[in-house]
Formats: C-alpha cells, sequence, structure tokens
C-alpha cells in the first residue's frame, strides 16, 4: 500500500523536474539550453541526460530523507520499530553500491562518446570549413580571417550552416572563447594554437563572452557573433576589405595590444598575414607540434603510452595546430 | 604521555643492520651507478632502450638503498612507514606521468 | 628625505578608498583596545603562559577556532562586498580592480585561512580524546603549525592595508600572475601568505596521522575507532601527498617573479598551463581534504542523535579511504576545456564521477543510521539533516560538471560557482559548525543556546538556497565569474538580486551565531556529567572541559563505540584505586617566536627586501637549532595531583 | 583500566623515551615521503619543460659529466659511511660514530664544493635561472637537492656537539637514525637526478 504511493510521489516528482528543464531549455534567456549549432545541441542534450541519470538517485534519496526523519522522530508516542544496534545489511549495502557504479557507467559511456564525437570537427567531406583566427588580448577580442583577408574586434560575423574552425590563441594572460548558443568554450593560451569547431545553423545574433578572468577590465571582453547567410556574409567581408577601414599594421596590432577594453567594434581591411603565426611563436609555440592537418584536429592518436616516457612523444599533437 | 599502542614489543628487532649489509648494499649501488654511465657515454643502445634501462637500474638503485640502507624491511608491525611510502611512491608516479600525459600535447618532440 | 618617505608611504600603505581607511581605523583601534586591555588587567603574562606558549592540544584547537572564525567573518564580509557589488546591472559600489581583489581574498581566506584552521581545530579538539590519548603525538610540532598557520593568514590579511591585496583569482594563474601582468606585492603575499601557513598544514597532516596510528588507547584496534578519527585519518592521507605540491608550485611561481624565471612565464620558454596542471593537482584533493572531517563529523552525529550504532561502519571506512585515493586522479577535471585531448578528457571524467560512488555510499550509510533510530533534533543534528539534501544535490551537479563535453558550457560560469559553494557550505561549513555544536560542552564546560541556534539555523539555510539556486540558472544565462558588473541586457539582475538577499540572511544567521556565544557564555546550560548527548566514544568519558592530561587513566577499549559499551556494561562508574604520574610536554616559547620570524622574513620576501628576509631566516634557522639543543622538554604531574585534580572534577574518586 | 595505566609507568623515564623516539622516527619517515612528493613534482616539471631551451642552450651543450660522476661517487660513498655511523652508533661506540660523521661531513661539503663550482661555470656561460624554461627548471630541481644536502650538513655538525655532550642516549640515537634516513634518502634522490637530468640530458 505505502510503496505504491511512494512511487506515484515519486513520478509526479520527476515530472515535475522534467517540465521545469525542458521549459527552462525553451525559455530564450537560459541561451546554453537554447542551443543554435550541431555542438550545442550536442552539448546541451548531453546535460539532459545528466540531469535526468543524477535525478533518479538524487529524488528518492531526497524522498527517503524525508520520510527517514520523519519516521523515526524521537517523540515519546512514536511507534516505529527501534532497533538499535541494527547496523549491518549485506543486501542493502550491496544495492547501494550498485545503483551509482550502474549510473556512473551509464552516464560515462555517454560522456566518452561525445567526448570523441566532439573532438572531432563534425565536417561533411566536401564541405570547407572558414578558418577564423581568434586572439584574446588585453581586455579585448581579435579576430583574423585567413581567407578574407580582414580583420576585427569584438565582433565576428560567420555564415550560418558552415562549420567554422577557430584557431585561438592569446597575447595577455589566458583567457576562453565562448559562444554558448553555439557550442561551448575553450581556453586561449599564450603559445599555443587551440582548436574549436562551431557553426551556426540559423542565421542570427548570438551572445560571445570572455569566460576565463585575465585582470581588470574582464568583464568588458564581449563580443558580438552575428550568423548570416553565406553570400551576405561573402559581401560583408569584401565590404570590410574594400571599404573605408583602416589596415592592421604591426604597429597597430603593438598599439591594440596595450591593455585597455574597446567599447565598439572594430574592423580593418587587411592585416600582416603572418601575424597570428608571429603571436603564437612569440609566446612559446616553438614548443608545439607544427603542421598538424585541421582536418583531423583531435583525432585520438595511438601512442599515448610514449607520453608517459619521451616528455609528450607524438600523442594528440593533432589537437594543436599552427594555423598553416 | 599517552601509551602508544603497538610501541612495546619493538624492542626485540629494531632496525640495526651489520656491517656485510652496508657493504653489499655499497658495491651493489656502485656496480648500478657505472652501468649506467657507461651504457649512456658509449651509446651502446639506442636511445629509447637506453632510457628504459637506465630507470630500471635507478629504480633498482632506489630499493637497494631502501633494503640496505633505509632497513626498510626491517622494525615493528605493521610497517605504517612501508605503506606511507609505497602510496607516496605511487602518487609520484601520478605526478609525473600524469604531467606528462596532460602537457604531452603542448610539447615539442626533441 | 620627506618627499622619499610620502612617496615611500603611498605605495606602501594601500590609499584612496574610504573602505579602506574605515577598515585602517577599525584595526588600529582594535589593536589599541586589546593591548589596552591586556595592559589594564594585567594579563600580559597569563596570555604569554597560558596561550602563546601553550602545546596542549585543547588550547591550540581553541586559538584555532578563533581565528578561523575570525577568518569566516573576514570572507564573508568579502562575500557580502561582493553580492551587494552584483545585486543590480552597472552598480559602482566597487570598481573593478577593488571587486577582483575581494573575490581573491574571499576564495583564498575562506578555503586556506577558514576551512583548514576550523578543521585543524576539530583536530585538536578531539582526535586525541576520541583515541583516549593524552596528546598528539608531537605537542611542540602542533603549536608550531598553529602559529605558522596564524602568522601565515596575518601575512595574508595585512595586504589589504599594507602594499595592495592579490587580485588574480584564489588560485592565482599565470601569466596573470606573473610580473607582466601583477606587478605588485599582492601576488608575494598570497604566495608567502599559504607558503608559510603551507608548512604548518603539512606538519600538522603528519602529526595527526602518527597520533592515529600510534596514539590509540590499548585495545582500539584500527576498525575499532571512531569514525571521524578515521576520516581524520584519510584527510592527513591527502595532505601530506597534496601540500608538498602546493609547496613546490608556489616557490616555483615565487622563483618566476623574484629571480626570473621562466616556469609559468609568457616568453622564455615558460608554460602557464603548467601551473594550472600543478595547482589542481593540490587543489583537487583540498577540497576533499576539507570535506572529509566533515563527512566523520557527520557519521558521529547521525549515530549519537539517532540512538543507534552507525551502519555500515566498514564500508563508511573503505570508502572514505578509497575518496582519498581516488582524489589524486581528477585533478583535469578543473581544465577540461584547455585542450589536453579526447583520451585525457575521458580518462578523468570518468574518474571524477567515480567518486560519486562511494560519496553515495556514505550517504545511503546516514540514511540507514537513522532508519529504526530515534532521531533528536538538537542543534548538531539540524545542521547534519540540512546537509544532506544540500550536499546530495551539490554532489549531483558536480557529476554533471564532470561530463567533459557538458562542462565546455559550465566551465567558469556561475553553474560553477553554484556546484562549488553547495558543496563547500553545504558540506564543509554546515559540517563544521555542527561538530562545534556538538563538542562545544566538551572544550567549554556549556551548551550552546537552542534558541538563537535555530535562528542561524534557519536563517543560514533559507538564506543559502536563495543565494545559490538562482546561481545556476545564471550559469545557464551565460553569466561567467569573476565580472565585476554586467548590464541589463541579458536578464541577470533578477536572479542576481535574489542571490544577494540570500547572502545577506547568511550573514546574519552568521550574526546570530555571534550573538549565541556571547550568550551562552554567561547563559548557556552548565554541563557537569561530561557527557551531554550521551555520546558513544571516549571524549564523553571524561569530564568537560577535560583537564590537562585528558585521562587520568588511559581507558581500556574493548568494542567500536567504546564508550558506550562501557556504559552498557557499567564500567563508567568505575574510579580508579590509584593514580600514576603523568608524563607531559612543557610549554615552549620556540614555536610562536619561530612563527614571527616566519612572518619577518616572508614580509621581507613580500617586499624584495633582503635586509629583512635574510635576517628572518636565520632566525627561523636560530629557533630550529635552539630546539634541537634543548633536551628538557618535558616533565610529569605527580599522582597526588592527578588525584585531587579528578577529585575536585569528579567529585568522587 | 588500572592495570595498563601501571604497565605503562612500571618504568618511566626510560620507557617513554624509547616510544617516543620510535615515534618521532615513525613521523619522519612520513616526512621523507612528504619530500618525494616535493622532489616528484619537481621532476614532473623539469620533465615537462626540458626541451624548452628558448634558443638558448641545451642540456648536451651544457653538462660537464667528468664533474657529475665525481658528485655522485662522493654522495654514494657518503651514504655508505653515513651507515657506519650508525652501525658504530648500535655498536656504542661514540668516537668511531663521531669520526665517521666527520666522514660523511666532509664528503657532503665537498659534494655541495662540485655542485657550487659547476653552477659558476654554467653562469658564466649565461646559462642562469632566467636563460630559459629549461635551465629554470634544471637549477631548481637541482639546487633543491644541494639545498638539502646543505640543511643536512648543517644538522651533522649539530649533531655532532650533541653527540660529544651527552653521548649515546634514546634521544641522540633517534637524532643519528633520522639523520642519516635523510641521508640515504638524498642519495636515492641524486640518482634518480643523475639518471634523468645528466645521462638523459647528454644523450
Ligand atoms: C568541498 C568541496 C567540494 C566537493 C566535495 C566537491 C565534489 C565534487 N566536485 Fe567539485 N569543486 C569544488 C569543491 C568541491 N567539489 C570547487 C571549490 C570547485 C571550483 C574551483 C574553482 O574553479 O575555483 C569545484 C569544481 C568542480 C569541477 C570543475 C568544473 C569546472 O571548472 O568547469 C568539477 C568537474 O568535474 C567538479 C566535480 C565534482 C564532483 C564530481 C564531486 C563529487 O565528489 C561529488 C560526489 C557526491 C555526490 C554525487 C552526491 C551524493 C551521491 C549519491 C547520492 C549517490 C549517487 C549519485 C550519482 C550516481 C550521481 N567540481
Ligand atoms: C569554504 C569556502 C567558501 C565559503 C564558506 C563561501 C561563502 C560565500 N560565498 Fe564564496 N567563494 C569561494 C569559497 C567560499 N565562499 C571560492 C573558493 C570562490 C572563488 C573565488 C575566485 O573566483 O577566485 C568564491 C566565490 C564567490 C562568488 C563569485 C565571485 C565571482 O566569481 O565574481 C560569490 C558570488 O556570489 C560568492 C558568494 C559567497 C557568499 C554569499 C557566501 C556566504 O556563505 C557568506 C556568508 C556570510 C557571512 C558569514 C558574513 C558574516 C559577516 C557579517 C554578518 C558582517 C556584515 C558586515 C558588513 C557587510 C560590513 N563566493
Ligand atoms: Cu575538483
Amino acid at each position: 500500500m505505502g510503496k505504491t504511493k511512494w512511487l506515484s510521489r515519486l513520478k509526479v516528482l520527476l515530472t515535475a523536474a522534467m517540465t521545469m528543464v525542458l521549459l527552462s531549455g525553451c525559455s530564450d534567456k537560459f541561451i546554453v539550453l537554447d542551443p543554435k549549432g550541431p555542438v550545442a545541441e550536442t552539448q546541451q542534450k548531453l546535460i539532459i541526460i545528466s540531469v535526468i541519470l543524477c535525478a533518479i538517485v538524487v529524488i528518492p534519496v531526497l524522498a527517503l530523507l524525508a520520510f527517514i526523519v520523519y519516521r523515526y522522530r524521537d517523540t515519546p508516542d512514536n511507534k516505529s520499530p527501534y532497533k538499535p544496534d541494527w547496523h549491518d545489511s549485506k543486501l542493502l549495502e550491496t544495492i547501494w553500491w550498485g545503483i551509482p557504479i550502474i549510473i556512473i557507467g551509464i552516464l560515462g559511456a555517454y560522456t566518452v562518446r561525445d567526448t570523441y564525437a566532439l573532438a572531432k570537427p563534425k565536417v561533411a567531406a566536401d564541405t570547407k570549413p572558414l578558418v577564423i583566427q581568434v586572439t584574446s588580448l588585453d581586455w579585448k577580442w581579435l579576430f583574423t580571417y585567413p581567407d578574407q583577408k580582414i580583420a576585427t574586434v569584438n565582433y565576428v560575423q560567420i555564415p550560418a550552416g558552415v562549420p567554422v574552425h577557430f584557431q585561438m590563441t592569446s597575447d595577455a594572460p589566458m583567457n576562453s572563447f565562448w559562444v554558448p548558443q553555439l557550442g561551448g568554450q575553450a581556453y586561449t593560451m599564450p603559445g599555443m594554437a587551440m582548436q574549436l569547431w562551431l557553426q551556426a545553423d540559423q542565421p542570427g545574433e548570438y551572445y560571445g563572452t570572455g569566460a576565463n578572468f585575465s585582470g581588470k577590465e574582464f568583464a568588458h571582453m564581449r563580443f558580438q557573433v552575428e550568423a548570416k547567410p553565406q553570400a551576405e556574409f561573402n559581401e560583408w567581408a569584401k565590404g570590410i576589405a574594400s571599404g573605408p577601414n583602416a589596415a592592421l599594421t604591426k604597429e597597430g596590432y603593438q598599439e591594440l595590444a596595450k591593455p585597455g577594453s574597446v567599447e565598439k567594434p572594430v574592423f580593418y581591411s587587411s592585416y600582416p598575414p603572418e601575424l597570428f603565426d608571429e603571436i603564437v611563436d612569440k609566446n612559446g609555440g616553438s614548443y608545439m607540434e607544427h603542421g598538424g592537418n585541421p582536418h583531423k584536429a583531435g583525432e585520438p592518436e595511438a601512442g599515448k603510452s610514449e607520453g608517459t616516457t619521451g616528455g609528450g612523444s607524438n600523442h594528440d599533437m593533432s589537437h594543436m595546430n599552427m594555423g598553416k | 604521555m599517552a601509551q602508544p599502542t603497538q610501541g612495546h614489543d619493538a624492542h626485540g628487532h629494531e632496525a640495526h643492520g651489520s656491517l656485510k649489509q652496508y657493504v653489499i648494499g655499497f658495491l651493489l649501488s656502485i656496480v648500478l651507478t657505472i652501468i649506467p654511465i657507461v651504457l649512456v657515454m658509449n651509446h651502446v643502445f639506442e636511445k629509447t632502450a637506453t632510457i628504459v634501462i637506465i630507470m630500471v637500474l635507478a629504480v633498482m638503485q632506489f630499493l637497494i638503498q631502501l633494503v640496505f640502507f633505509m632497513h626498510l624491511r626491517e622494525g615493528e608491525k605493521p610497517r605504517y612507514n612501508v605503506m606511507a611510502l609505497i602510496l607516496g611512491v605511487f602518487i609520484v608516479f601520478v605526478i609525473v606521468a600524469g604531467s606528462m600525459w596532460i602537457m604531452g600535447f603542448n610539447s615539442m618532440v626533441q | 628625505m620627506l618627499d622619499k618617505i610620502k612617496d615611500f608611504a603611498s605605495t606602501f600603505f594601500v590609499t584612496g578608498d574610504p573602505l579602506i581607511y574605515g577598515a585602517d581605523v577599525s584595526i588600529a583601534l582594535t589593536m589599541i583596545a586589546i593591548l589596552f586591555v591586556l595592559t589594564y588587567y594585567k594579563k600580559w603574562g597569563w596570555l604569554w603562559k597560558e596561550w602563546l606558549t601553550t602545546v596542549d592540544h585543547k588550547k591550540i584547537g581553541i586559538m584555532y577556532l578563533i581565528s578561523s572564525l575570525l577568518m569566516l567573518f573576514r570572507g564573508g564580509v568579502d562575500a557580502l562586498l561582493m553580492r551587494a557589488q552584483l545585486a543590480l546591472p552597472n552598480v559602482e559600489f566597487l570598481n573593478a580592480e577593488h571587486y577582483n581583489a575581494v573575490f581573491t581574498t574571499h576564495g583564498t581566506i575562506m578555503i586556506l585561512f577558514m576551512a583548514m584552521p576550523m578543521m585543524f581545530a576539530l583536530f585538536n579538539m578531539v582526535v586525541p580524546l576520541q583515541l583516549g590519548a593524552r596528546d598528539v603525538a608531537y605537542p611542540f610540532l602542533n603549536a608550531l603549525s598553529f602559529w605558522l598557520f596564524f602568522m601565515g593568514a596575518m601575512l595574508f590579511n595585512l595586504s589589504f592595508v599594507i602594499g595592495g591585496s592579490p587580485d588574480a583569482g584564489w588560485l592565482s594563474y599565470p601569466p596573470l600572475s606573473e610580473m607582466s601582468s601583477s606587478p605588485g606585492v599582492g601576488q608575494n603575499f598570497y604566495i608567502w601568505g599559504i607558503q608559510i601557513s603551507g608548512i604548518g598544514s603539512l606538519a600538522t597532516g603528519i602529526n595527526f596521522m602518527v597520533t592515529i596510528l600510534k596514539m590509540r588507547a590499548p585495545g582500539m584496534k584500527m576498525m575499532k575507532m571512531p569514525l571521524f578519527s578515521w576520516s581524520v585519518l584519510s584527510s592527513c592521507v591527502m595532505i601530506i601527498f597534496a601540500f608538498p605540491i602546493l609547496t613546490v608550485t608556489l616557490a616555483l611561481l615565487f622563483l618566476d617573479r623574484f629571480l626570473g624565471a621562466h616556469f609559468f612565464t609568457l616568453d622564455g620558454g615558460g608554460n602557464p598551463m603548467m601551473y594550472v596542471n600543478l595547482i589542481w593537482m593540490w587543489g583537487h584533493p583540498e577540497v576533499y581534504i576539507v570535506v572529509i572531517p566533515a563527512f566523520g563529523i557527520f557519521s558521529e552525529i547521525v549515530s549519537v542523535f539517532s540512538k543507534k550504532k552507525v551502519f555500515g561502519y566498514k564500508s563508511m571506512v573503505f570508502s572514505m579511504m578509497l575518496i582519498s585515493v581516488l582524489s589524486f586522479f581528477t585533478w583535469v577535471h578543473h581544465f577540461f576545456t584547455m585542450g589536453a585531448g579526447a583520451d585525457v578528457n575521458a580518462f578523468f571524467a570518468i574518474s571524477t564521477m567515480a567518486i560519486g560512488i562511494p560519496t553515495g555510499v556514505k550517504v545511503f550509510n546516514w540514511l540507514f543510521t537513522m532508519f529504526r533510530g530515534r532521531i533528536q533534533m538538537k542543534q548538531p543534528m539540524l545542521w547534519t539533516l540540512a546537509f544532506i539534501p544540500c550536499f546530495v544535490v551539490g554532489g549531483a551537479t558536480g557529476v554533471m560538471l564532470a561530463v567533459a563535453p557538458a562542462d565546455y558550457q559550465y566551465h567558469n560560469s556561475y553553474f560553477l560557482i553554484a556546484h562549488f559553494h553547495q558543496v563547500l557550505i553545504g558540506g564543509v561549513v554546515f559540517g563544521y559548525l555542527a561538530g562545534i555544536y556538538y563538542w562545544w560542552p566538551k572544550l567549554f564546560g556549556f551548551k550552546l543556546d537552542e534558541r538563537l541556534g535555530k535562528w542561524a539555523f534557519w536563517l543560514w539555510n533559507i538564506g543559502f538556497y536563495l543565494c545559490f539556486m538562482p546561481q545556476y540558472a545564471l550559469g545557464f544565462m551565460g553569466m561567467t565569474r569573476r565580472v565585476y558588473t554586467y548590464g541589463w541586457d541579458m536578464g541577470w539582475a533578477p536572479y542576481n538580486i535574489v542571490s544577494t538577499v540570500g547572502a545577506f540572511m547568511m550573514g546574519i544567521g552568521f550574526i546570530f551565531q555571534v550573538w549565541q556565544i556571547s550568550y551562552s557564555i554567561k547563559k548557556g546550560d552548565r554541563d557537569l556529567t561530561g557527557d551531554t548527548w550521551g555520546g558513544r566514544t571516549l571524549e564523553w568519558s571524561i569530564p568537560s572541559p577535560p583537564p590537562v592530561y585528558n585521562f587520568a587513566v588511559v581507558p581500556e577499549v574493548k568494542e567500536q563505540d567504546a564508550w558506550w559499551d562501557m556504559k552498557e556494561k557499567g564500567l563508567d562508574k568505575i574510579r580508579p584505586d590509584h593514580y600514576e604520574p603523568i608524563h607531559m610536554p612543557k610549554n615552549s616559547s620556540i614555536p610562536f617566536i619561530m612563527s614571527v620570524f616566519w612572518f619577518v622574513a616572508g614580509f621581507g620576501f613580500v617586499f624584495g627586501w633582503m635586509w629583512m628576509a635574510v635576517p628572518g631566516m636565520i632566525g627561523v634557522f636560530g629557533c630550529l637549532i635552539a630546539r634541537s639543543f634543548s633536551y628538557d622538554t618535558d616533565y610529569y604531574i605527580p599522582a597526588e595531583e592527578v588525584r585531587e585534580t579528578e577529585l575536585a572534577l569528579r567529585g568522587n574518586v | 583500566m588500572a592495570q595498563t595505566a601501571a604497565a605503562g609507568h612500571a618504568d618511566h623515564g626510560h620507557d617513554h623515551h624509547e616510544d617516543h623516539e620510535g615515534l618521532k622516527v615513525l613521523g619522519f619517515w612520513i616526512f621523507l615521503v612528504t619530500d618525494c612528493i616535493l622532489f616528484g613534482t619537481l621532476f614532473a616539471t623539469y620533465m615537462v619543460l626540458r626541451t624548452h631551451y628558448d634558443g638558448g642552450p641545451t642540456g648536451a651543450e651544457l653538462f660537464e659529466m667528468p664533474g657529475v660522476i665525481a658528485e655522485t661517487f662522493i654522495l654514494l660513498t657518503s651514504s655508505f659511511t653515513s651507515g657506519l655511523a650508525t652501525l658504530a652508533m648500535h655498536q656504542g661506540k661514540v668516537k668511531s660514530l663521531i669520526n665517521w660523521l666527520i666522514v660523511t661531513a666532509v664528503l657532503g661539503a665537498a659534494f655541495i664544493g662540485l655542485e657550487v663550482n659547476e653552477f659558476i661555470n654554467l653562469a658564466h656561460e649565461g646559462a642562469t635561472i632566467s636563460r630559459s624554461a629549461f635551465l629554470s627548471a634544471f637549477f631548481t630541481l637541482v639546487g633543491t637537492h644541494g639545498l638539502h644536502v646543505s640543511i643536512g650538513l648543517g644538522w651533522m655538525v649539530g649533531l655532532m656537539f650533541q653527540l660529544k655532550r651527552r653521548g649515546i642516549t634514546a634521544v641522540t640515537k633517534r637524532k643519528v637514525t633520522t639523520v642519516s634516513l635523510y641521508w640515504h634518502f638524498l642519495d636515492v634522490i641524486w640518482i634518480f637526478l643523475l639518471t634523468v637530468v645528466y645521462l638523459m640530458g647528454v644523450m
């Protein structure tokens, strides 16, 4: 009797929790749960899976707590059993070692699957991804487009429906590049060229921000991401290149790199093509494997065992890429 | 002050060691030092093999010192020092190997 | 000349903000007041003899407790300042620099100078008593540990008024914390404050480890040891393996700053990520170091206040030891997004989640300890009951963070902030508060007032959920941590204001606790039995507060709940027919003096003043030598004196 | 209850010291384990940064093996003589104990002398701690070991005075035991330094 009541209560609770999650997923303020690209979508699904799996144990635990505390409180007329020496049960212990193991097993499997899935870019063989280089500075974001030969600050435009390959570094304290609706963040680190693959499925404006504290004006390190249809994007890039915008020179870069924040987006009609590589190299990039193949980026390679004896011989270097 | 729980049976077999032990330990460690030096200076084997061999020899030498000089096997039971040491060496391994694994991706190969 | 002095003073003292001047004035006034009171009541000798030179673990515990409560206040004020600043968009209460300094000191103080010493307070107040020992293994070292912690904490706090606070986050990632981006002395304060107190923590780890392994009363096998002592052991295991890593990491950062080395710099081939890698090798075990003793406290309390033997003792022990070993295999989950590769992330994601398993086992065992028991809602139990849901939910969000690809979305967001406050406050703070309420009567001989305690309890709890639940939502809304302000555009405002209200409720809860303590000192229930709660372990078998030597006669242990067992067998009333002289360590001034030298040396290093640092270090070595050459370090309490003390305390012998 | 108390105090003084000194040796072992971790962390750092020359000199260019080999054998021998010192102690021979300690300390000082010399030569070649990440890691790792050895030297000297004054007692016995454990431990660390830093460096 009591058992079924218990279960039904649990069901109600579970559904309530689920609706809350789903509801919040629909609300547009909760941008992490409102994905606009394949990477963010995978991550959002994973978040929901993990919430459900955790809820499977957590909710019964909370219910059990409430039940036990109510039932066994110390009142004179409490008739429930009192067994002060009952302290051991093989069966019960097996159950509660077992259940978490199973849950963690399932969650772990999903995690590993998506970890590998997201390490590889989701690029169809025939599409050519757009490459954008990202440099975090004190306290602004510089974006350079090697193919379009233009540069922007605190603003990045991408073609919708096309995978974008961000190559990221920092010429200042580390930061982290985050566009929640397109996908999770990754660090920008001096001397390294990190890879991040994002894609916007639909045109739109997305919130982008620096996520890792980098000093005084860190709070102002936001940038706007705008996804436009390919044609419009091409148009825009051309317009920037041929428009009235100044060119970013090496001296101009030195000036830009000085600490300070930038209020409004800035556009440059061109930039020194080797700029990004120079920044990486200057800050220690020479210690990384050169010339990784971007299309293989993130593929786990064999040879991790060597990593433990040889100063990290050649495993996983493919993650890194010098942008060449 | 308070009575250490396992203090009382310790008197019989304290960690002493004998001259013979020390001499054997000394000779062994000299040999175990000379071998790697010779191997490396004369380029006897190729690189990876040499690294493996000299690391193994270093570990052996470590064990020799523990046994012959530091009398790890002697002393009262339970040997908490041995347990702590084993766990410690294990953690050292985790620190070194883990760092190399994690940082490996941004370290250049020689 | 005068100009020079002025120049110097304006860089030496922090200036330019009413907040700072206010702090200066209040610090100066407090100092003067303390000096005045001590002199007026002729208490200097008392202070020196009874406290500054003591090696008695109970007094050291009390000093730890007082300092950690002060630090909770300081860290809490920092928290409220932050919450005030974040309450609404575009508030200009704190500017960016101040805000950055405030969250840095908040995090550092709360973990290293609040949680750690409060934990050591409980170690000191309880472990020897629980084991049936007269003191810890190395009483002298114990005093030294305390004074090192204290001087380290003082050095760190000094940065608020002298030289400037560190402002690169509580773990000071380089290159932000390097000379190139933080040229001030703040980072040096950070390094030396933590370094000095860290040495103390390491020593405490060794000390309590040996105490637990070697000083148990006869008959107390390891598997009959109280669970709190087990939790201390497992915490100490982590301390001795984790703290050396911290020492090295900070030393390397200091070499970078001081000698121009290139471990973590932008240039010269340095690799900042290596710092991140190293600091988390310490940092992750650190959070378990502080939470495991809380688990031990809950285990004791749940059993006592359910009037029932603890459920699944063996798996409680096993799970704690498992957690302490596993905690060394999860550190990468703090930087999944640094690109170490899919293999690395997959491995560390799984190992992180795996910790949920033994932790879960503990939760179930607590639940089933209450099951078929009789639950008394006394203060310690209230906090324990509040802990369970809070920690379970916080732990579950931890498991969500451990899902590596999803962490790309949570990392550095308020979701993370909410996670760790939930485990730190729900687990650590609630745990230590429960422990303080529980053992307070043992140490001081009176109970803390229940009614004021209930107020504090509810304020803390409601405040907690109000403060941190909205932060999960803020995380999903893309709010990143460590931003000093934000705009109206993202819709964060309503959540933040609720959060701030919650924070202030916790602050009021804290005020109630201060009130509660001062009220109870005058009016609290005196406890004459020594066994306030109907305890189960040995500390309840002696009078409260315990005499210097703790146990007039060292008890013989037969069962896991030794005192409970004695009471059941009627052995508790039996008094020994005669007493023996008791061997005790003598007080020593060396720990205090040596720590002062450390302080001097640390201060010298902070400012790069070798004329100060070098003599400081010489003083430190001098103290070591003095200690090595002193052989007169102990004495005996005559049997007659023991008899008289017992007579006075127990009324019957 | 009463019975254990009696046992514990049967012969107060001696018994307690004995127990207590044993306790201190265990504590010292654990301290050595923490020191192991400390060196482990330095080794990890060295392993990660050992190729970060920043255009500066490499290990193969810098290391002078003859000096290093000499240091190695000196330290090995001193480890042996410190063992002989403890042996003499257990036979109750204060004189020979002190003498062996002197031999050990002299060897240790020679080691330090050679190391300081090496460092000075390196500095003259422009290879200082601030030259590159590799050199930072090198100097810190090797220097920390050297610092440990120097502290051990000071400790031994202090101990000799105490032995002269007090002879072999439970307390001095424990002190000799711990200092020689420390010394053997430093020898072990050096073996790994030799292997990982020098031998692998010149390969
Ligand atoms: C006392 C402190 C404490 C504790 C106990 C924990 C416990 C856990 N933490 Fe937390 N953590 C911190 C303090 C703590 N953490 C801090 C301070 C930070 C941030 C530091 C910073 O960046 O400044 C942090 C950050 C942090 C991160 C990094 C996130 C990021 O930076 O992006 C991660 C990721 O994996 C994580 C995971 C976990 C996990 C899995 C646990 C687990 O141990 C939790 C285990 C408990 C449970 C799971 C609940 C009970 C279990 C059951 C009822 C059984 C069944 C449950 C399941 C099967 C799900 N924590
Ligand atoms: C044990 C650790 C611990 C504890 C107990 C707390 C307690 C609290 N923390 Fe903290 N917190 C951390 C550890 C802890 N925190 C860490 C490690 C960080 C990361 C730092 C970093 O990013 O580097 C952090 C960061 C952090 C942030 C994020 C800042 C940011 O990223 O921008 C916030 C924001 O809300 C916050 C809030 C709070 C609040 C409201 C409390 C409350 O519980 C506080 C309760 C309040 C009191 C106890 C106050 C008592 C005082 C009074 C009553 C006096 C009132 C007088 C005046 C106002 C003058 N904390
Ligand atoms: Cu962690």
